[in-house]
C-alpha cells in the first residue's frame, strides 16, 4: 500500500542536508509551512539556498529560519515587506545573499523545471537591470530575454487536505507556489491541516497530483489559525497583527 | 493650481475602466480605484498572487489569512471568482489577458518606459515583486501618482533615471494634476484639472501636445 | 452585466473569417466540440488552418468539417485513427496540408502562446526527423529543440458547465485541451451542457476562469450521449461505435 | 528454441514493476500489463490524456465517452484519481515524473535508441502522438515486442533505419525471447525465456553481453 504520510514534521523533513537548495511554499504568511519550517530549524541544516517569494514575515517561518543563520542565499522576488526585519538586517550586514527575481520568471522557472522544459524566453525584465547579463532575443517583434529552471533538492510546502497518495487540494490564496514548487523539487514535503482517506477528494478538483509529493504530514490547523483566531498574519492595511518584538 | 486628491484621482481611474474589464490594480494607491468603481458595473479584479473575482476588504473580524492582496492584505472573493497559482496567474498576465493594469510610479519617461520598484538607493533593499509582469503583460498600463514627487520634482521625464521596471510599456498616467497619454511622440495632455499646458510644461519641464 | 453567453451555436461561431486559424478541442471524440463545429460547417468560413490533437473521427465533428473541404491545413500530433478515414483520403490525394507536432511540444506550444513565452527548449523529439531544421542547444549537458508558440484566431472547445462570466469546469478526460487552447486564441467559444449561474462553481474547482472566454453557448448533453445513449464514441477497443459508412 | 506468449511477457514486464510506481503503458500491447499486475500492489497507472489513477476498461453497459485512455479505449478511474489538462500531463511527462513507460517498437538500437512511431513509408500516414514525449520523459522506458518480425528481421539492431521516437532513451527490452538491458557498451541479456545468447546472437546478428 502507498503510504506517503508521515507521523510528524520531525520526519517529513528528515534527510535535508546543509546546502540544500530548498523551495518554500507561500505568498508572505499565506500557505508558509510554518511548521515543517520550525522542524527544519530543529533538524539543524544549514548553509541552505532557500527559494521563496519572500524574505520571512515577523519572527516566525521563513524569518526564524533566517535569524537561526541557516540561510546563506535566498531567491526570491519581494524581500522589502513591512514585516521583514529578519531579512532586511541581514541583509544589510551583508550576511545573506540575494538573488532578486521578477515574480512572474520565478513561477515560471519554477515550473520549467518542474515540466522539463530547458530554457524559455520571457518577456519580462526586458532592458531593466535584471535582466542584465542575460542572452535576449526579438522574436517575431516582441524582444525577450532567456531564462532557465529553478529547481530544488526539496520543497516545503502547505496544502489544506491530502491523502495517502499525496494528492492535495489548497485553500483559497494560500495555494500560490505549492502547485508549482510541488513539481520541481526532488523531494517534496506537503503540510496538510488534515489527511483525509483515499477517494474523498474529487478527481476533477485534485489541484496536486500525488506525483509530485514524496511526503505529507497532517499539523492542523496552521498556526495563524491556532484555535479558530487568526494570529501572527497582517492586519487589513498589511501591518503584522503580532508582530513581536523586531530583532 | 488645481489638483485633485488621490480619491478623485481613483475616481477618475475608475471611471475610464468599462464593464467587463479584467483588471489589476498595483499595491499602494491603485488599491483605491476598487473603491471608486460605479456600483453595478461589473469589474473583475485580478490580483497576482491567484485570484480573479477579488472583492472588497473584509470586515476586521472576518479577516481570513489564506485570503489576501498582492499587497498581502485581506481581501473577500466575489461570487464568480476563480482561485489558480503563480505559474497560472503570471501566465494570465504575460500572456495579455488583463485588460488594465493600474501602476505607482517613481517615474515615467516620453517613451512610456516605467520605473516603479527601485530608487537605486545603494542601502535600499530591492524588491520588485510583480511590477515587471504587469508592466509588460497587460493590454493597457495605467499610471496613478501625483505628478510631481515630496521635493517638487517631475515624475514625468524625458528619460527615466532609475532603474526601470519596463521599456516603453506605459498607455496614460493619471496625476493629481493632469491625465497625460503616452503617444508616439512624447506625452499628450489627455485631460486637466485646471492647470494650463504652459503650467504643466513648466512643472515637468517637458513639452506636451496639447492633446484631444 | 457581464454576458458572455450567446443564444445558439450558430451565434457562437459568428464572425470566424476565411483564413482562420482555428483551435479545436478534443481528443479524439472527448472533448469534441461538435455543436460548434457542426455550426462552422454551416457559417461557411473556409481555408482554415486548424489545430487539433486528432484529425477528425468517423465522418461527425472535426471529420465533417474536413469532408467540408474547409480546412487547408491541420496542425496535430496523431492523424492516423482506425477512423480517421476522412483526412486518410484528404492526405493521400494531397487536398490537405499537415503539420505533425509530437503531443506534448503541441500542449506546450499551445500553452506558451497562452502565457505569453517567446519560445522554449524541449527535450522532446530531438534528434529525430520532426526537429529537422529546428535549432538545438545543449543546457546542463542535455539536448533540446527550439519550439514556438502555436496561437489561434478562434478556439472552439467543449466544457461541462460554464457561467455567464465564462468560468468553466470540465468532465474527466474530456478536459484534455481546453483550457490551454482557451488560453491561445484571440476569441474563445466554448459549448457547455449546462450554463449554471455565477457564483454556483466553487472557486476552488473553477479550471478555466473567464476571463480566458469569449462566448459560452449551452449545447445541453453532446451528441454521444444524446438521450442518455453512447452513440457516435469508440467501443472498448477504440473502435468507433457507429461508424456508418467510410466516406 | 522456447518463447514466451504476449501475455506471458506482460506478466514479466508487470513483475517488475514495483509498488508506488507511476507508469504509463503505451497504446497496444503495452496496455496488457495492467492486467498482470499482482492484486493489491498499488501502482498508479497514468494516461497522457490526462488522467493519474486509471483502472481497468468498464463493464460494456458503463462505458464513458468522456473517460478514455490514450488509446481512445474506455477506461474507469480508481479512487484518489486526478485529472488534468495535457499541458500539466505532458509537463509531468517531460519533467521526468513517471517512473516507468512501457512502449512498443518497431526497431531499438544498441545505443538504446527507439524507433516506434514511423516506418517511413512513403504513403503512410505519420502519427506520433505522445510517443516522442514519452521515450524522453519517464525514467525508466521499457520497450515491449516481439524480438522479431514477422518476416524475420531482428528488432534490435546495431542502429536504426527506421524514424526515430527518441535518443538512447531505452532502460531495457521485454522481448518474447528474452530480456535485455540497454548498457553503456551495447545490448546486455538480463534473461533468457529458453535461449541461450548464441541463439539469441544469430537470430539478431548483434553480439550480446551475458549479462547479470
Amino acid at each position: 500500500m502507498i503510504d506517503k504520510t508521515v507521523m510528524d514534521a520531525a520526519s517529513a523533513v528528515a534527510g535535508i542536508p546543509d546546502g540544500a537548495t530548498v523551495m518554500i511554499g507561500g505568498f508572505g504568511r499565506a500557505g508558509q509551512p510554518v511548521e515543517l519550517i520550525d522542524a527544519l530549524i530543529t533538524q539543524g541544516a544549514t548553509d541552505l539556498v532557500i527559494v521563496n517569494n519572500n524574505a520571512g514575515n515577523g519572527d516566525t517561518g521563513l524569518a526564524a529560519l533566517l535569524a537561526a543563520g541557516r540561510v546563506r542565499k535566498i531567491v526570491c522576488s519581494f524581500p522589502r515587506q513591512s514585516d521583514s526585519w529578519v531579512f532586511d538586517d541581514l541583509y544589510r550586514s551583508g550576511r545573506i545573499e540575494l538573488e532578486l527575481v521578477p515574480q512572474g520568471n520565478l513561477a515560471e522557472r519554477i515550473r520549467a523545471a518542474g515540466a522539463g522544459i530547458g530554457a524559455f524566453f520571457s518577456p519580462t525584465g526586458v532592458g531593466t537591470s535584471l535582466a542584465d547579463g542575460k542572452e535576449n532575443r526579438i522574436i517575431d517583434g516582441r524582444e525577450y530575454v532567456l531564462e532557465y529552471p529553478i529547481k530544488a533538492d526539496y520543497a516545503l510546502i502547505s496544502a489544506l487536505r491530502g491523502d495517502r497518495w499525496g494528492n492535495l487540494v489548497y485553500r483559497e490564496t494560500a495555494r500560490n507556489f505549492g502547485p508549482i514548487m510541488a513539481t520541481a523539487a526532488a523531494i517534496t514535503v506537503v503540510q496538510v491541516d488534515e489527511i483525509v482517506p483515499v477517494g474523498s477528494l474529487d478527481p476533477e478538483t485534485v489541484v496536486t497530483p500525488g506525483i509530485f509529493v514524496d511526503r505529507v504530514v497532517a499539523v492542523g490547523s496552521r498556526s495563524w489559525l491556532r484555535d479558530g483566531e487568526f494570529v501572527g498574519g497582517v492586519d487589513l492595511e498589511g501591518r503584522p497583527v503580532d508582530a513581536g518584538v523586531p530583532a | 493650481m488645481t489638483r485633485i486628491s488621490r480619491e478623485q484621482l481613483a475616481a477618475r481611474i475608475a471611471a475610464d475602466i468599462p464593464e467587463g474589464s479584467y483588471v489589476n490594480l498595483g499595491i499602494g494607491a491603485p488599491t483605491l480605484v476598487a473603491d471608486f468603481l460605479p456600483d453595478g458595473r461589473e469589474v473583475i479584479l485580478h490580483t497576482e498572487n491567484g485570484m480573479l473575482g477579488m472583492g472588497a476588504a473584509p470586515g476586521a473580524g472576518d479577516v481570513d489569512p489564506d485570503l489576501i492582496n498582492a499587497g498581502k492584505q485581506a481581501v473577500t472573493a466575489l461570487p464568480g471568482a476563480a482561485y489558480f497559482h503563480h505559474a497560472d496567474s503570471f501566465g494570465m498576465m504575460r500572456g495579455g489577458h488583463l485588460d488594465v493594469c493600474v501602476l505607482g510610479a517613481f517615474q515615467v519617461s516620453q517613451a512610456g518606459d516605467l520605473a516603479n520598484w527601485s530608487t537605486g538607493a545603494p542601502d535600499a533593499i530591492p524588491a520588485v515583486g510583480g511590477a515587471m509582469d504587469l508592466a509588460i503583460g497587460a493590454k493597457q498600463v495605467f499610471v496613478m501618482t501625483d505628478l510631481l514627487t515630496r521635493s517638487g520634482e517631475s515624475k514625468l521625464v524625458a528619460s527615466c533615471t532609475y532603474p526601470l521596471t519596463g521599456v516603453g510599456c506605459v498607455t496614460r498616467v493619471y496625476t493629481d494634476h493632469a491625465v497625460f497619454d503616452v503617444s508616439a511622440d512624447g506625452f499628450a495632455v489627455r485631460e486637466t484639472f485646471g492647470a494650463t499646458v504652459e503650467e504643466l510644461e513648466r512643472l515637468t519641464g517637458l513639452t506636451f501636445n496639447a492633446g484631444r
